[in-house]
């Protein structure tokens, strides 16, 4: 509820896990010392910042890539302030950083406010209502769909996302189906008389070794089908003997 | 104060109104006269309230209906002679609907196979014909490929609906992966050939 | 006939009004001034129909708000608290959210990477997202930067929410505006230190 205003900030029993960013951090530090942003001092700022990473180091808090590029920036800047006279060429001195700092700082705080101030404000559907029965003209050219911005990107998002793309396409089998068996040796009731080897109805122009295999064995399962149907008689003499079908000639 | 009784009374009774106006206003359905009575225990204020906005409606756009025990605001009948006048609820696009019209709009001028191919699912052909009529696709230049196939791109209308100046506004790949709307690592657009 | 067309215009006045009345009463959502002016082709009369109708609400339960471009009939604020709607109560919003929205509104246009400098930490992923799903930002101009980074600024629907007439109502902008805060020529630290 209070973010702007943190509740006395003991340094050393802080995590950084409440604070926004450095700058944020940086602002609460300001606060808690009760330093008016106007009348900064930004030396004694820094070393209360690095005092405090100093310190989270040793308490060994994880600390991220942004607090300590933050306190690299406000070693030097306090090392400058300490050597105003030391020039380096093509960098900012010692004054420029510290505007850059406050700067940084003061809009930030700014933004802060206004947004508590953006969320004091009514809002509708809590304070101010809308119409609840509307109702829709048909000359108005109005869409009767409603999709968002929000729909309309996510739905792509999802599409172009693996998950949602992964189809799986089974190849085309070349396999002989039992159906076709079935036909293919009802075909041959009428012309075919006595004990013939099963191999024989196998089509002869197949030449995968695995369609063979596939075809013999669709074969053997439709010829069981139409012995239950009573359209033939099968027979095996022995034991890996040959299969032989005789047609039932109606 | 008690002195001030009626003055009182005068300017509850015109707060009252405001409060009964705005309930019924902004209720999904008529608001019964037992629901308004929660909010005004007078019966009498209430009744007087009651005519009192049905008057200031009388010769409105939108009049106060009483249907049975309840109360309404609806468009008055001279103006529904004017303005044809539905009651439609907005419902939502269809998934592939909405699919299709996303990828039209990432990838226009895009077409009716090259969609197929992204979804990986054929397209019904109401689809696109209710994007059409929708207003927001358009057929676009025929494809130099053999069969000339027809391309498609987004509309003004499009533009207009979604709150964008021009197609470019619309937040592409990058953006939404780090805005989170895309899962990292899970973009398989770079290899996918779209013929 | 030709006689009474200043009576006949009178008439046309007063119909007409019903008519914007009726269009922007019965809809949730605000009713754009384009779309109005398919019905009012006369401007100036469409603009005496809207401030009439501002006039008329004025001290109503109901009154008429302007959104950027668009009118829309809201409760009076005067009766919030004495409601007995079903209020839908928003979840709260964390505070990177909110700050960033404040920043978007502030600042709009502006980039990913610029609300990261205001903010000197990186946006978390579902920030952005999580705008753009409550529907009160929407996709700005790319920036003519390397890159050409995608900038992000306020919708329709955020005024709306925040009843606001244009963002020059956000509150405190002024301030912020005097006081040089809402500088874009002072990003800093973006070839600075920090990443």
């Amino acid at each position: 509820m209070s973010e702007l205003i943190n509740p006395k900030i003991d340094v050393f029993s802080l995590s950084l896990d409440g604070f926004e960013g450095p700058i944020d951090l940086l602002l609460s530090l300001a606060r808690d010392h009760k330093i008016d942003l106007t009348k900064l001092s930004i030396f004694k700022l820094a070393e209360q910042y690095l005092e405090f990473l100093d310190h989270a180091i040793k308490k060994d808090i994880d600390i991220a890539a942004e607090y300590l590029v933050m306190g690299a920036w406000l070693a030097f800047l306090k090392s400058k302030l300490l050597l105003p006279d030391d020039k380096i060429e093509n960098s900012y001195t010692a004054e420029e950083m510290s505007e850059l700092l406050e700067f940084q700082m003061k809009r930030l705080e700014g933004i802060k406010k206004v947004s508590k101030l953006l969320f004091k404000k009514h809002q509708l559907g809590t304070h101010f209502f809308k119409r609840g029965d509307p109702e829709f003209f048909n000359n108005n050219n109005k869409v009767h769909y409603e999709l968002s911005l929000y729909d309309l990107i996510k739905t792509y998002g999802k599409i172009v996302t693996q998950d949602n793309n992964k189809s799986i396409t089974i190849a085309e089998t070349k396999f002989y189906s039992v159906k076709d068996a079935i036909s293919r040796l009802k075909s041959f009731v009428k012309t075919s008389n006595g004990w013939i080897n099963l191999l024989e109805f196998i089509p002869k122009n197949i030449k995968d070794k695995l369609e063979i295999k596939s075809a013999l064995a669709s074969h053997f399962a439709a010829s069981l089908e139409l012995v239950k149907e009573g359209d033939i008689s099968l027979r095996q003499d022995n034991f890996n003997d040959k299969i032989l079908i005789s047609f039932k000639n109606k | 104060m008690k002195n001030l009784n009626k003055d009182y009374k005068n300017i509850d009774f015109g707060l009252n109104q405001k409060i009964v106006e705005a309930l019924i206003f902004s209720s999904a359905e008529p608001v019964s006269y037992l629901e308004l009575q929660k909010t005004i225990t007078d019966n009498k204020q209430l009744d007087k309230i009651l005519i009192a906005l049905e008057k200031k409606y009388m010769s409105s756009g939108v009049n106060l209906y009483k249907i049975s025990n309840s109360y309404a605001f609806r468009t008055s009948s001279e103006v529904s002679e004017h303005l044809n006048i539905e009651r439609i609820v907005p419902k939502p696009l269809s998934r592939a609907a909405t699919e299709t019209l996303a990828i039209i709009a990432y990838h226009q001028p895009i077409t009716r196979s090259e969609i197929e191919n992204i979804r990986g699912v054929s397209l019904s052909r109401g689809t696109i014909d209710l994007l059409l009529e929708l207003g927001w696709i358009k057929p676009g230049q025929r494809r130099a490929t053999p069969g000339n196939p027809l391309t498609w791109k987004t509309s003004n209308n499009f533009l207009d609906h979604f709150g964008l100046k021009e197609i470019n506004e619309l937040p592409g790949i990058e953006d939404l992966k780090s805005s989170g709307l895309l899962d990292k690592n899970k973009i398989i657009f770079s290899d996918q050939t779209i013929d």
